[in-house]
């Protein structure tokens, strides 16, 4: 289901974000952020999954 | 009721209807599974019962009858009585409004209730005894389980909860009269909660703790404020004494500490309170037959999705080993392991937990000390605004305490806030908020708040930690 | 203070010391700018003086002594007694310690204080003068200028302040005794608060409205809750009523009052309190000298750095066209005007600008309604939590109204939030958060709010909003 083990660090980014990221089955601290102080956005999320693996993010579609 | 012994099956058996449990049975629920919840005494488990809901009734009404008697400043003479017995009442229904109020929520979401005492046969049934005599038992085969059975009160040895001069925090919160005297062991959340809801009362309140402060666990600058107020209402604190024993005195108690040196004290009380902690209930399942095993403390180890050992057995709550004993703690958990099991991509991944302490004033806390971020190797800048700069709290006549936050210098995300005084159990909020969110020191100063309000003390220790606070001298 | 003419100059010379100057004043001089902040009558201007802070306190003495008088059902038995000359006093002291406050911090800030009234020589320089008889004037030349003259109450044609039985909000709020009958023109947020606030010191309240309810520009059912609970305290609501006039009977005041259709009532009362608004102080400026002409309604136009029409005089608080008369509006538009003025990159560009109404229930609102959102071209989602299933509201034993969020239903983007109920002034900080930040629904339903808090009736209506609560049925 698309799953990633979440990092234990400190991750700056939303909830809604870490959701989305979990289920594009993306490694959120692998990614690095654009947003004000390097905080990791959504379009930071979805390109990332793009670039990584086009099956992990067809796994679970958006909600 | 069911007679007799059938069995049925379920997707997911809850067992335990606390915080953890009942939320959990809800979100599974709504999430289509089948689901079914079984509990042995009260919907609403210890907080709705016995802890979170009675004891801030309590609080409110003893800080209510207090304030009110103690605002000639305001121009306010009052006299207030209270009847303990009518506050009991009042709590009570308050208790019943919530717990019935759970039970129809469980119902109006298609959650199957069963009354009873679960025990687990294997690692896909457990045994429900039910109530009384000849009620009889069913078994419940579940596809999963969680866990959400609790914590109970810790005895500390010579202490019996079950003799009437000795109370836990349940006694204390069923209580239809104030003692005259009241010593309570252990000076925690629970019992500082409870000294000052009694000293309020009226109680001659003496507080024994073998720390040397109270509420271990917070900064020295945060418990001071909540000592030195529980102090002035007539509290008094022996630290550095454990509790080694009582004998009654005729109707009195007389309780005896020793020190580390073994010196011995006694003190003399129509009750004793004792509030030391609590232990997760792990020991009354039949866990072993399930193939779990706790950790030393009784702790069930889980993973961020809040599985146990046993992939398709969940725990939740208290019962959970490195996870806060706390409600919302529980509640959070729940909704990861119902929705889990729903095939969501979930995890339980809050990067701040936000804690209330409900003394006078209150605590509210969320992620990290400043201590903790210079530990995880941030470089922390710290801004605080102290209360008594604050307008609104000036007009409420509550001015201890202070908002502090702790940033991480370069970027300016908030890493953490501890703050001390009026409504800071609501306070927090706005900040767990902001951590959850990446939020900056900016994002946080920069957004306007509502005059005049105590949460502008928030935004002014952001403002502080720039060196831009508007009502306080910037460092 | 400086006898005779004298002439001297400043970068920025802010006019008026309430939450819009000196804020203004303090922030411009911690970006180092040479600041002079004239005031002619009171450091903290009318919030301070005679609005935010002295009608809080009266609402916080008045709050705690009617609630403790009808506490029975919770056991308190009190009957309270207020003395008003005492409850004056304390407010008065209130008031004193926050204006010598801001005193002092402008003057650690380095900010130059003159006491006098300025009027524009030209758009370079203003000539100030000083309080009583004999104490001269001066003249200050300005590189920029702040206008933070604030706002005066509109007097109803008829009711002239001057008189003794006719109250302004300040003398109300330097009232020392409790009239028997009030009659209250207006029910706006200020005739709100104040006829609560009497109706608890025991005065028989009569509001008289123009308009068909409550709070103009608030939604029918956030007004109603509030106007449910002051019938409820025996205030009586006359509305389509416009004040015509009054007439002295004796030590009475008669009042008289007209429907559209030319139905006369009158209402006998002690006093009449005239709440009905608030205009502009640009009239005694001599602001066309500077080249500036206010609206009709007086009022000056300001881009979003808060310049006027002439670039290097600003304007901000109440004086502002088309912008919020509140405090915490004027304080955040003088730190943008101050930081402009320094050649930081700054704009008034508050996405959510949260207002309070402090009656009881309170009122909390920021951002869109779902009517503004629909207008705005949004499609809304709409979730709610009623304070009735709120843990921590029964146990304040205050479980009257609602939190109301306004979402986008594609993105889930916070637009907006409506609250009424207890503590709504705090917990709106939050989604003011939320709202500045981008955070959608999941964001706030997904970050850890603490049991038992008021403000997890915050996190249950994002949830409803989803279709997710735990604690209310959803849609
Ligand atoms: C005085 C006091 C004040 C507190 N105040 C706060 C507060 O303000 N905020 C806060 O966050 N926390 C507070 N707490 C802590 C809070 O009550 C707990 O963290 C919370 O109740 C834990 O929830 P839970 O669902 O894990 O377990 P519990 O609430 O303990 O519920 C467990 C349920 O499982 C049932 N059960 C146990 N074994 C079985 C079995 N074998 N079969 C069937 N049912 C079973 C029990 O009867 C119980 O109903 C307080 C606690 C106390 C004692
Ligand atoms: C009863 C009441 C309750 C209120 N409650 C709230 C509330 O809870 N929250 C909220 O946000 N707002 C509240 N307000 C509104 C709030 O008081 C105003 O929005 C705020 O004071 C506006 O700030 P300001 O700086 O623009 O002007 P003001 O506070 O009006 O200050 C203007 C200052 O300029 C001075 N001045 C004027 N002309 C000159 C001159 N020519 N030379 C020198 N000095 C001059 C005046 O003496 C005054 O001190 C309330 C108002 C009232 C009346």
């Amino acid at each position: 289901t698309g799953e990633t083990e979440t990092s234990s660090g400190r991750v700056f980014a939303s909830p809604s974000v870490r959701q989305l990221a979990r289920e594009l089955g993306v490694d959120i601290a692998s990614v690095s952020g654009t947003g004000p102080s390097g905080r990791v956005t959504e379009s930071d999320v979805r390109e990332a999954a793009e670039s990584d693996d086009e099956s992990a993010a067809s796994d679970d579609g958006p909600r | 009721m069911v007679v007799g012994d059938i069995s049925t099956g379920t997707e997911v058996l809850v067992i335990g209807a606390g915080p953890g449990g009942y939320v959990a049975a809800i979100r599974a629920a709504q999430n289509g599974l089948d689901t079914t919840l079984v509990e042995k005494d009260a919907y609403g488990g210890t907080c709705l019962n016995h802890g979170c809901i009675p004891s801030k009734a309590f609080i409110t009404a003893s800080s209510l009858a207090h304030e009110a008697g103690h605002a000639e400043e305001m121009g306010i003479h009052a006299n207030p009585a209270v009847d303990m017995s009518q506050l009991r009442n009042w709590k009570d229904g308050v208790v019943d409004q919530l717990t019935g109020g759970v039970e129809k929520l469980c119902k109006a979401n298609g959650v199957n209730l069963i009354e009873g005492t679960a025990r687990f046969k294997d690692d896909g049934a457990v045994r429900i005894e039910h109530g009384g005599e000849g009620q009889g038992s069913e078994t419940v085969e579940f596809e999963h389980c969680i866990i959400a059975t609790g914590s109970r009160p810790i005895q500390v040895p010579g202490f019996e909860f079950a003799d009437d001069a000795v109370w836990s925090s349940r006694d204390a919160l069923a209580a239809d009269s104030v003692p005259d005297d009241l010593v309570v062991v252990g000076a925690g959340y629970i019992g500082m909660e409870l000294s000052t809801t009694f000293a309020k009362l009226g109680a001659n309140v003496t507080v024994v703790e073998m720390l040397d402060d109270v509420l271990p666990g917070y900064e020295d600058d945060v418990a001071r404020v909540v000592r030195k107020h529980a102090e002035s209402l007539g509290v008094k604190f022996h630290f550095g004494e454990g509790a080694s024993g009582w004998s009654p005195d005729g109707e009195d108690v007389v309780v005896e500490t020793e020190t580390e040196d073994g010196e011995i004290s006694t003190y003399r009380a129509d009750k004793v309170l004792v509030a030391v902690g609590r232990s997760p209930v792990t020991d009354t399942l039949d866990i072993e037959n399930a193939g779990l095993e706790p950790n030393e403390n009784g702790f069930l180890e889980t993973d961020d999705r809040m599985r146990t050992d046993v992939e398709h057995i969940y725990a939740i709550g208290d019962v959970v080993a490195d996870s806060p004993m706390l409600a919302h703690v529980g509640s959070k958990e729940g909704i990861v392991a119902a929705e889990h099991i729903a095939d969501e991509p979930v995890a339980y991944d809050a990067q701040a937990v936000p804690a209330a302490v409900f003394t006078e004033p209150e605590i509210g806390t969320v992620g990290m000390t400043q201590a903790e971020a210079e530990e995880a190797g941030f470089t922390p800048v710290v801004g605080k605004m102290p209360f008594n700069a604050s307008g609104r709290a000036l007009t409420t006549g509550h001015t201890d305490g202070f908002v502090r936050i702790v940033a991480d210098e370069d970027s300016g995300f908030i890493l953490g806030a501890q703050i001390v005084g009026p409504e800071a159990s609501e306070l927090v909020a706005e900040l767990a908020l902001a951590i959850e969110m990446g939020a900056t020191l900016e994002d946080v100063a920069g957004t306007i708040h509502t005059h005049p309000t105590l949460a502008e003390a928030v935004m002014e220790a952001a403002e502080n930690a720039q060196g831009q606070a508007i009502h306080t001298l910037n460092r």
